[in-house]
């Protein structure tokens, strides 16, 4: 059955990396689709930044973070009181 | 003076044997890893400290009332069990337990009514295992706390590093052959079922990693946890030299176009896609990626935000606290310290390595079919091992060409490598299924 | 290439019936409306996730162990099992379903053991099924959450609010007329504890008519809960016209005299006084009042601010996203798409206005009997569907007179419909247990 | 058995509703008597305001509320510490 | 109108005994002494209220589904459990009940079964109880959070005050004496296994009683928990009478050295000390320590914040909760209205007055031996009741001193209390079970 | 029996309070040996202290811990975004 062992093996192996690839492939062409049909059908005035280029935060970033900081510690103090 | 000796004799110093000395070692060291060298300890640690008390000689904290009976040696238990087991009296220990682990489950529920009759009950461990992974749930809901940590921006706005997610899973199922072949060579004994839950250790995953191995190897489950998360921790060390050895100088330096920009509506809609395709074409991935899609749609929706935020923070951690201690009770002396463990972990980081290598090359690949050129760097973070692997991918980068920031293009490959797993652990879990069932 | 057939027959694609099809929709629907339209999404995005999860062909993620395994139509298994079940042997599948659903709990037992044997095991959410709604834990967890979040001061200080919480549940009592007339007139086939789960849904309240359903109709509880949660979403649109309709613009300008103020004391004195009464006088409703009276003392008492504060967040957010999920789970098609579900989707509407319309004509016949006046636009907040109910009182309110703030107001009825769909609850259990048993 | 179900059912109406203004009446009475007896006997130097009018919070109390919010952060942080 | 007198005769006022009704007050006194009086409320106000529910009569929350079936009285249902436990047929309730008491499981199987198939189902304090505690998890979940927030520094500075941890537990064994003794008397009729559970509420520590009698004599358990909280909110009361009998006014002016620094890795390897001596000698200890070192150890190294965080907040609150309900489940007035319970509060507050008083003498003892002088107010604090007992020792150091603070030097005595007080938990139980084997 | 009840009750008391104080005694000269090797091999730039008098929060102190609390308001805010 050693080669059964072996050939079972090479089966998942075969099948398995076929259909991981297949699946994101499909994966790939459906959020294309997906993508384009969101943003022509239901364009959005807010769109939200994918915030490409990550520096550490520097001066004014820093007060931004603090302020949002502060509002984020304020609307988790009202939420709890609901 | 009766009670000091009883006292001694159920002590750990008497009763300990050289395995559980060994593997308290073990448990000493993975805590050692974990708080001084960093490895993941937000599950190194409770699984060093699970194992060390999963191997407390006496204590029976890992096993079920009925092995605890039998630890007992109490020869009229011994003989009530081997009854209820079918067997016509108690013979040996080893035929015991054979008969035991190979107990239709009716037979195995009267010889558990026999050792709580006798006063045993379920080890803490034991208990901790049975509801946290046994079950399944425990890898689902991290799964879903996952899943409402990750942004999935990067991947939306670059639909092709799903690519380099699924080239890198070419290490799972070459670790998968590595294990058929050692059991082909007779070095190891390795079933299919165990090929399959030792190839998952390269998808740089931690729960699909122990929900797989709960599914097909339960008994390889300590050793795979353990190979995954210490590989998981030495990403930075394993991937660089790989990283460098398959790419020249200049495909180092290549700086990408800034990421577009990708709206709140296609960030909610994606779980949904995906968990559509997963219904139509992967039924067995479902458990898991359906929890790791409904923790990222409430994460996005932004319309429960109470209950992402719980599933971000108390009940991902609740829960990695009972998983880690669960994952600790499968390193028993008796389990751990077996030559398939070296096997494992010798397996292991085999798998990482070549993960590597294959997102790496799909990466070249790509460049040289497409015109948007791609930093090949960023293909090992296919692998997953969020977001150590993109962090390396980065720091690589910046060695190259200080002014190029690659983390964000780096995290569409790395939660692309997390879907990547999560398939490729539902099509083993079919195939291995239907090649054993 | 066998395993590529295997691989599409075991693919959702090619199994999937046309219910499950129309079910994933549903789901698709329900996270629309709680996504977009805003409709109780804490309790609509699980459930309708958990809905398509449910749907999965193939994945059997809302079946026990055992239903698996007759799922996977194995003969040998199928064997077994019947004749676990008491059966000569396998003969048809309907008739083995029938055999299983009518099995006492010995033969269940036996039969699940035979699925465990064969390698099936429970599905994810019939597991969190089990857990969270079949042991009752999860709705009494989130009504005790409910109530460390209830301020009863507005009740204590016009404690004859809590008739218009009484008057409104005549709604629920309504539909359970409602729902045997169906039956009699043999449009549907109601029993009277499927009529009175129904009923509950004009309590207007989630984790009690979960509760119920659980307890007297645990195959409807799925479209029971979606009808429950979807018009309490909907009570903006649903209350206006009837609440208009019933009153007269003179009487919608009633402004209300200041509440008074309400002591410390008397508000951790209340919850007390609330449960010795149902100590006394209803222990069915016991569990529902008692977890809710537990809920407000530690709120009140001042003294367990840490668990109070557990009770409102961490607890009843993991609480609600099982709830969630294992509501889904009943959202199967085999059991959903069934036209009684179409008949619980009317006769709650029903349940709603009917409650609406006679908690208003209650706050009119206190006014006729009384000298300080009621607006009788807070009537209409008796049905509970807090505190979305209240607000709609106050909105119509600003409405007829913009300095009529009739929030404050509205919460006395709104809690108070609590208390009375809760104690609707209870006598219905009572009656109907001793109808049936 | 017809007639039973339909019997069935306008007996728990019936009843149902009975008892449900029934316990309500017998919890307005207690209430009101437990209202009495905790505020004269146990008078309080310190009642708390049921708040009837609850407009958006104004400036003035805006500062209030941040103060408060600022307080339960201080004393959320001390009980951490515990 | 048979509705009517139905719904009498199902409810509490019909059908309540005395007992209950004294239950009831004993409950609402508890939650009195909690809420005004400020005895350890955050587990009294759940036990006090859980009692409360225990006690409705007709409710059955307490209650498993089969007990629940006997109370219904149904004639053919209690001929079914008979012949299920082994019995002819239903004699007599009594006879009924000893059977159902003494079944072995799998008797107590098919009763439960035939319970189930009348349409009965477990209480939910009961459901409670059986997960939170019958499992032992709860109190283990408990003692992991106060490990992960004690701070082992004080007594890593003063490694000697570990003997008065040990001294402070001659309460719990002089206990057990009392209780035999009382026995041997004729007066209470203990078994040893009682005695020993009786004798842990000198330990001082809630958890630590509760898994002990849970595992020794769950039936006194609500005694045992009860009596264990309300001397420990006693212990600012119980122990200055003592401390100033056994104390010179010159003693207790004694002011201590500061304590020295203690280095952040001495924090992080002691638990790890304490855990393998615990593995080498005491494993019956090793639930309760080992719980008890990996809380302290999460919170010590530093790298697991999320986890510590969690064990300290949310998961111990969520688990102190349903504790606290499940101790309450025991409450019920057939359990608990015994002349044992009497005995029990007798002998705990006895416990307490001895611990105290053998504390303060050991340090005195190491005193006489010693150069550097203890101030033996700070041996009471040996009894544990963190933290309390070391507030009691800091006040009564100020009022002989005004300079003197005493408070850290009895944090090291108070948490040594906690390890004696497991440590001798483990003895007992490995003893106990020795005995009875 | 009774004897045998009251022998079992003073075996307990003996052998149990002498392992409570064996174990504590082992745990004290593991404890020192424990302290003395970290402290040698292993010293520490920055000790951790255990503070000894610990007075009610005054100015400075009071100061010290409000910086704290925001820093720790500030680190919790950033590990939930995590
Ligand atoms: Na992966
Ligand atoms: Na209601
Ligand atoms: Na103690």
């Amino acid at each position: 059955m050693q080669e059964s062992l072996l050939q079972q093996g090479l089966d998942i192996t075969l099948y398995g990396m076929g259909i991981v690839f297949t699946f994101l492939l499909v994966l790939v062409i459906c959020t294309t689709i997906m993508s384009r049909v969101v943003t022509r059908l239901f364009p959005e005035a807010e769109p939200v930044a994918a915030s490409p280029v990550s520096t550490p935060a520097s001066g004014a970033a820093g007060d931004l973070r603090l302020r949002k900081i502060i509002q984020a510690a304020i609307e988790q103090h009202r939420n709890r009181r609901r | 003076m009766e009670h000091i000796t009883n006292l001694w004799l159920s002590s750990g110093a008497y009763k300990m044997s050289s395995g559980q000395f060994v593997m308290i070692l073990v448990g000493l060291g993975l805590l050692f890893l974990a708080i001084r060298k960093n490895f993941e300890p937000l599950l190194l640690v409770p699984i060093g400290f699970g194992g060390i008390l999963a191997n407390i000689p006496g204590a029976n904290l890992a096993v079920p009332a009925v092995e605890a009976a039998m630890h007992s040696g109490d020869a009229g238990v011994l003989g009530q069990i081997a009854q209820a087991l079918g067997l016509g009296g108690f013979e040996s220990m080893q035929g015991l337990k054979a008969a035991l682990e190979s107990a239709p489950a009716a037979a195995y529920e009267r010889a558990a009514q026999v050792a709580q009759d006798a006063g045993f009950s379920n080890g803490m461990l034991y208990n901790f295992y049975s509801v946290a992974i046994a079950s399944g749930v425990a890898p689902l809901v991290i799964f879903m706390g996952v899943g409402a940590m990750t942004d999935f921006g990067p991947l939306l706005a670059n639909p092709r590093t799903l690519f380099l997610g699924a080239a890198a899973q070419f290490g799972i199922f070459a670790t998968v052959l590595g294990a058929v072949g050692m059991s082909a060579a007779g070095i190891m004994d390795f079933s299919i079922a165990d090929a399959a839950a030792i190839g998952i250790i390269g998808g740089a995953d931690g729960p699909t990693a122990i929900y797989v191995s709960s599914l097909l190897a339960p008994d390889l489950l300590g050793a795979i946890a353990v190979a995954a998360y210490s590989y998981m921790a030495l990403v930075p060390l394993i991937q660089p030299p790989i990283m460098r050895a398959l790419t020249t100088e200049q495909e180092r330096k290549i700086e990408m176009v800034q990421l577009r920009v990708v709206s709140k509506r296609e960030k909610i809609v994606f779980p949904l896609v995906l968990l559509i395709l997963v219904a139509l074409f992967l039924p067995d991935a479902a458990p898991l990626l359906g929890m790791f899609c409904f923790g990222n749609l409430m994460r996005e929706s932004g319309v429960v935000n109470r209950l992402s935020d719980t599933a971000q923070n108390a009940l991902i951690n609740i829960t990695t606290i009972f998983l880690g201690l669960s994952v600790g009770s499968k390193l028993a002396a008796d389990k751990f310290l077996d030559p398939k463990t070296l096997g494992i972990l010798a397996l292991g980081i085999v798998a990482f390595a070549i993960g590597t290598a294959t997102g790496v090359l799909m990466a070249k690949l790509l460049n040289a079919v497409s015109k948007t050129k791609i930093n090949p760097l960023i293909g090992s973070a296919g692998v997953s091992a969020v977001p150590m692997a993109a962090r390396v991918s980065n720091k690589l980068g910046l060695e190259a060409n200080p002014h190029n920031f690659l983390l964000m293009h780096a995290m569409g490959p790395n939660v692309a490598g997390v879907i990547g797993s999560a398939v490729a652990a539902g099509v083993m879990i079919t195939m291995v299924r239907a090649m054993t069932g």
